[in-house]
């Protein structure tokens, strides 16, 4: 019952969001290259659908690779800080540097440095996705209970079993909603990859029709890259769901009935 | 052979000439297949040529003047575009006339993201515009939107892709070339890294051949050439590429072209270029133009 | 399965960090430990109890002394599912369930066993800690003393040869007291178990044990160790033997001056 | 302060929704507290007895039957200041010091204090529960008895109508329990409060309360209600008291079947 | 000891990685335009520190008030999502969907909606910080242990006082970990900002030294960037250290002597 409200209420805000624009437009006659209306980016994706699926591919690509990079090494980094104090101290501030660094700026140098084609893409999806899965994570990992621990040594366990059995589980939490954050930021830096270092993708659709004035394609275009990154990111909440136990799911809790 | 060109900005009828060049098969003639890649901006493309990551450039004259005189090994081989596009642009209804008075209390939107920005500081200068009586505000790549919006009154941009566009998406534009104030450069043209042309002086001479071939074929068949363009980017806006094109084919024309041949250069029109460029500011020092620039390849 | 080791603490004394300066929890602590022996521990709250228990376990390092299994300082490799410890709280993982908690230590410590061979293991225990038809809540779905039960199946299921107890049975109603010290005691009997066990109940510690350490707080030291002669079985009705009642006295004795003035302080 | 309310508790229900269907833990509970009394609850583990605490105190709301204070269904707005609770864990808030977390219910309950008087108020309980010196400690930073005690301190602090203890003095030794018991009737005393009390020790429950409930596992129901008469104040002494004896044995009765039932079930 | 050593091997670490770049650009005979060495970098920022620090004021600003305006409505949006099933459900969606909009396409756009000067700088880097502030405030508010507001219901609390003195505090270590993340973000955003919509700023000056191939500039104004921004964030970890008691922070525990 609840459910099907729900999914109806998003359906009519949805649809009061998209009138309103609409009537918007018509009424004040603004012109499609400032913005155009909804009805014409829809036609406009349905003439270009061959051409947007096409050029999904590769953006696709370049998203899923430089996430995936950016979760392995961060996740990575992530251990090490938590677990060294070594590494964390010797890490951090050049890892800040780092994400502080306007890798946008560097885009162009990126080019010239790792050539063209898909490299230069997963190299700044994983750039700008990297930072939250290691601030998450390693947040995760030492936020654990250290009675827990405490009791897994009394065990005389390894610290191995003591990460994979407690610690891991303990930091899934904050490593979906890192992963979560982390997606949309590969989508965001594998367009701005594709604006700079790519003659295909949805990313070089919108930048090249934007230079182009095609205000339409672009926002096709645009619509396009959104739909494909909710289905990622619906991809990791799936998996959330799947992974985590009902224990430590958000809406677990105690229930009366 | 296979070679790789990298453009100035992505695909427009502006390049529509290259697309015919390789659809009627000039390079295929000269034994050479074409790695075609749009560009994101001039400098960039300079850049990239510089460092050899691709062997030949389709880029703005000043760019590579520049690239050059920092250390970039590059060598142009053909002037495509003879003449500036660089325009002020401004709906009809609030027309410009006067620069000096038309222009008192207006909002003027120039494009931080090129060089036309640097022509219009030296418009300011040689014209003795008081600046402090109109807004510049940055506007990049959003000239026609802007304009459209009133957001400004004027802004800075080539006439064949910002004017035209305005025009296509049905505004009534005018402009005044930067041309007709003074600045007399040398726009887009083909250029290669020089160590490469060094090593490879045969297959730069071909390949120059072909491009040049498709400029000249596509100024006498206009519609063959826009046709080719259509057909490899089918979901560009038509009437504003087939507005564009003629335009283009225009600007490349000069009084030293007409003489010799499409793609050739003067020592004073490089000349020219650099002094405007040190007037800008944006070149340090001198250099000597011969050696950026050779006729030579267009036979 | 090998034999317990005899433990040996030596002038063990532990302080602790806090932020007004250094807190000494443990002085200079030594007493001996036979293989397969039960002691008690005693104390007033905040003695040291559960502080001795981790640093048994190797959880913590001592700040001065040092604990010999068989003459051998402690090597955590060597623990290796050596040692059972039942946590003062229940510290279960709320992402498994009562079973899955209880399959945890054997996971851990006896590599060898297969995976329903564990299960087995792990059932029946909770089958004798009253929780058949619990085995698949998760902890937040178990009342207080019920995780209690679930942390101490934990530590009873993989028979380990030394076994540490903080004030395992103090939540229970007196009838699952009762099973589950039977369950210990006979789990002791039949293997060479060595218990240390925390209570703060005089007449459990004075039932169960061979040995009772009594100690007192501030700083943590150990006041008298004492024999219980007492023979086996010992049934209920030997807390109205006069020896029984007498000893439990004496040791309420000794807790009492210090706790008092603990108290008013 | 206003008097304690008359609370009626008519056919109580609490289901709980599970992995495996709903499960039911209070069925159909009864019973009357008159104003100022002094009730224990006892019962074997997992019978409802925390449950019935969170029903009490507004925090679970009932499948079906109802709660009256004074006759009228319990709203929150009214229950604000009247009502303390000691949970079954210490449940402490780690990043407030023990004074702090003291001073926590006062801050809720009792507006119109002074934070100089909330202070001294707090610091009067610690001290009384043997915490003087530990009062800027952290939860982390202290024994699993004294985390226990700050908790009581904190229901005790702001002297409320109505007070829900569940297992309060079950990690503490006898000694400390003594002490808190003989606080604890001293405030019921001398002020009009209600205490509603849950312990597994059935001795304890006789020499405290007024009133025994008895409840029985699987369903949660409530078995006998006993009225103890002894007379107040009653001293270690009327554990001899053959009386005294014989209501433990029958109160043991009472929970020995069932348990013994749940054990082998 | 300890401290001193790790603030030697941290300076160790930096020194290194600017020998090994100053090295490398020097034999391999890397053009400045390509990649300016070290030291040809740190004279430009002391030939230009006037007008580098001067450029560093409207970054800032937008930088912060950027922040500032992503952390407010991100954390009021957090708690209508922890608190409200509906708001959740009718608000997570379109959440989603906007953060995986590619808004950098949009900065042109927004030059027309929002005018030109501090407030599109201001609004591209609020877009951009705003999501993992709501994403990992929502997530400690929900995680807060269940028992504990059952004793502030048992007190009769109120919801504002549940609110500040158990949720709040108890959401503490994750909206920092946020806090982290977005800076770093709002940074990006501005200077994204600042590329597309500004004629002053270090992102301005990033730009157009890039576009006349002035590549010591352009490196003297990232690094400046990422001083300021290095700057920002060590304010935020001071604010977490300071709000944050003891018994919250990462490297609290039990600890023995
Ligand atoms: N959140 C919950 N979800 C499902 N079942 C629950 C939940 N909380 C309690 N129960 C079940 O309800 C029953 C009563 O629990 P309750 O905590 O009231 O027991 P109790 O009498 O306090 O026991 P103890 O003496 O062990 O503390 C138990 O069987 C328990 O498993
Ligand atoms: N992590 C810690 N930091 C500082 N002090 C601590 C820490 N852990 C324990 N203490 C202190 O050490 C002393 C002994 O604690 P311990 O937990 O061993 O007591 P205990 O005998 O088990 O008491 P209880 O019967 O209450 O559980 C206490 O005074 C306690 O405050
Ligand atoms: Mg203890
Ligand atoms: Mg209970």
């Amino acid at each position: 019952m609840y459910r099907l409200s729900v999914t109806l209420g998003q359906f009519l805000v949805f649809v009061v969001f998209f009138a309103i624009w609409e009537l918007l437009v018509d009424l004040l006659h603004i012109r499609p290259v400032i913005l155009p209306a909804p009805t014409a980016i829809a036609e406009k994706i349905w003439e270009n659908r061959a051409l947007l699926l096409k050029e999904s591919w590769p953006t696709f690509a370049a998203i899923s690779l430089g996430f995936i990079a950016a979760v392995v090494s961060g996740f990575l980094l992530a251990v090490g800080i938590a677990y060294s104090r070594i590494v964390r101290d010797l890490t951090y501030p050049f890892l800040i540097a780092a994400q502080i660094l306007p890798k946008i700026a560097f885009a162009p140098l990126f080019l010239i440095w790792f050539g063209f084609g898909l490299t230069p893409k997963i190299v700044i999806a994983a750039l700008i996705a990297f930072f939250p899965i290691v601030i998450n994570t390693a947040k995760g990992l030492t936020s654990v209970d250290k009675e827990l621990l405490q009791y897994m040594d009394s065990l005389g366990s390894s610290g191995w079993e003591k990460f994979t059995k407690i610690s891991l589980p303990w930091a899934l939490p904050y490593i979906f909603a890192a992963l979560k954050i982390s997606i949309t930021l590969a989508i965001v830096g594998a367009v701005v990859g594709e604006f700079v270092a790519a003659g295909e993708g949805l990313g070089y659709v919108i930048n090249s029709s934007n230079i182009t004035l095609n205000t339409e394609l672009m926002f096709a275009a645009i619509v396009t890259m959104s739909v494909l990154g909710i289905l990622m990111y619906l991809a990791i909440v799936l998996l959330e769901r799947y992974m985590l136990p009902q224990g430590q799911l958000e809406d677990s809790g105690h229930s009366t009935m | 052979d296979t070679v790789s060109i990298r453009l100035d900005w992505a695909y427009g009828s502006e390049h529509a000439p290259i697309f015919l060049a390789i659809k009627k098969g000039f390079f295929a003639d000269e034994g050479i297949e074409v790695k075609l890649m749009p560009g994101e901006g001039s400098s960039v493309t300079a850049k990239l040529v510089g460092n050899r990551d691709a062997d030949f450039g389709y880029a703005t004259a000043d760019q590579i003047l520049i690239a050059a005189q920092r250390g970039l090994p590059l060598l142009t081989t053909a002037v495509i575009l003879q003449q500036n596009a660089t325009a002020l642009i401004f709906p009809k209804d609030k027309p410009i006339k006067d620069l000096k008075k038309d222009l008192a209390g207006k909002t003027v939107g120039v494009q931080l993201k090129s060089t036309t920005k640097l022509q219009w500081d030296k418009v300011k200068g040689d014209q003795k515009l008081d600046a402090t009586t109109f807004k510049e505000v940055p506007a990049d790549l959003a000239i026609v939107p802007l304009l459209s919006a009133g957001r400004i009154d004027a802004g800075i941009g080539y006439f064949f892709n910002d004017g035209l566009k305005a025009r296509a998406a049905g505004m009534d534009v005018d402009w005044i070339l930067f041309e007709d104030l003074g600045v007399k450069i040398y726009s887009t043209a083909l250029f290669t890294n020089s160590e490469f042309a060094q090593k490879n002086p045969d297959l730069v001479r071909r390949f120059t051949r072909a491009f040049v071939k498709g400029w000249i074929y596509a100024k006498a068949h206009e519609p063959e050439a826009l046709a080719a363009f259509i057909e490899a980017n089918p979901e560009t806006d038509k009437v504003y590429a087939k507005m564009k094109l003629p335009e283009v084919l225009r600007l490349t024309e000069s009084e030293d072209v007409s003489k010799t041949t499409m793609g050739h250069s003067t020592p004073e029109g490089w000349n020219s270029l650099q002094e405007t460029l040190l007037q800008m500011g944006v070149l340090p020092q001198k250099i000597d133009v011969g050696t950026i620039y050779t006729n030579d390849y267009l036979k | 399965m090998g034999k317990a080791p005899r433990i040996t603490i030596e002038d063990l004394s532990l302080a602790f960090r806090t932020g007004t300066g250094p807190f000494v929890a443990l002085d200079r602590v030594s007493f001996d430990i036979a293989p397969g022996s039960f002691v008690s521990v005693v104390g007033p709250s905040g003695c040291g109890k559960s502080t001795l228990l981790k640093l048994l376990s190797g959880v913590y390092s001592p700040t001065s002394g040092r604990i010999l299994f068989d003459g051998k300082p402690v090597e955590k490799e060597r623990l290796q599912g050596q040692v059972g410890y039942v946590f003062q709280r229940a510290l279960l993982l709320p992402w498994r369930t009562a079973l899955q908690n209880v399959m945890l230590t054997m996971e851990v410590a006896r590599r060898s066993m297969t995976r329903a061979q564990r299960e087995a293991e792990a059932l029946k225990w909770l089958e004798i800690a009253g929780l058949k038809g619990f085995e698949h809540r998760f902890p937040h779905e178990l009342s207080g003393g019920m995780q209690q039960r679930v942390s101490i199946c934990r530590a009873l299921a993989f028979r380990p040869q030394i076994l540490l107890m903080d004030e395992p049975f103090g939540a229970l109603d007196e009838i699952t007291r009762e099973t589950l010290q039977n369950e210990l005691l006979q789990l002791w009997q039949q293997t060479e178990t060595t218990v240390v066990f925390i209570t703060h109940s005089i007449p459990e510690a004075v039932i169960l044990s061979e040995q009772i350490v009594v100690m007192s707080a501030r700083p943590g030291r150990v006041v008298e160790r004492i024999n219980v002669p007492f023979p086996r079985p010992r049934v209920d009705s030997v807390r109205e033997h006069p020896d029984f009642v007498e000893m439990a006295g004496h040791i309420r004795s000794l807790l009492h001056p210090r706790a008092h003035a603990i108290a008013a302080e």
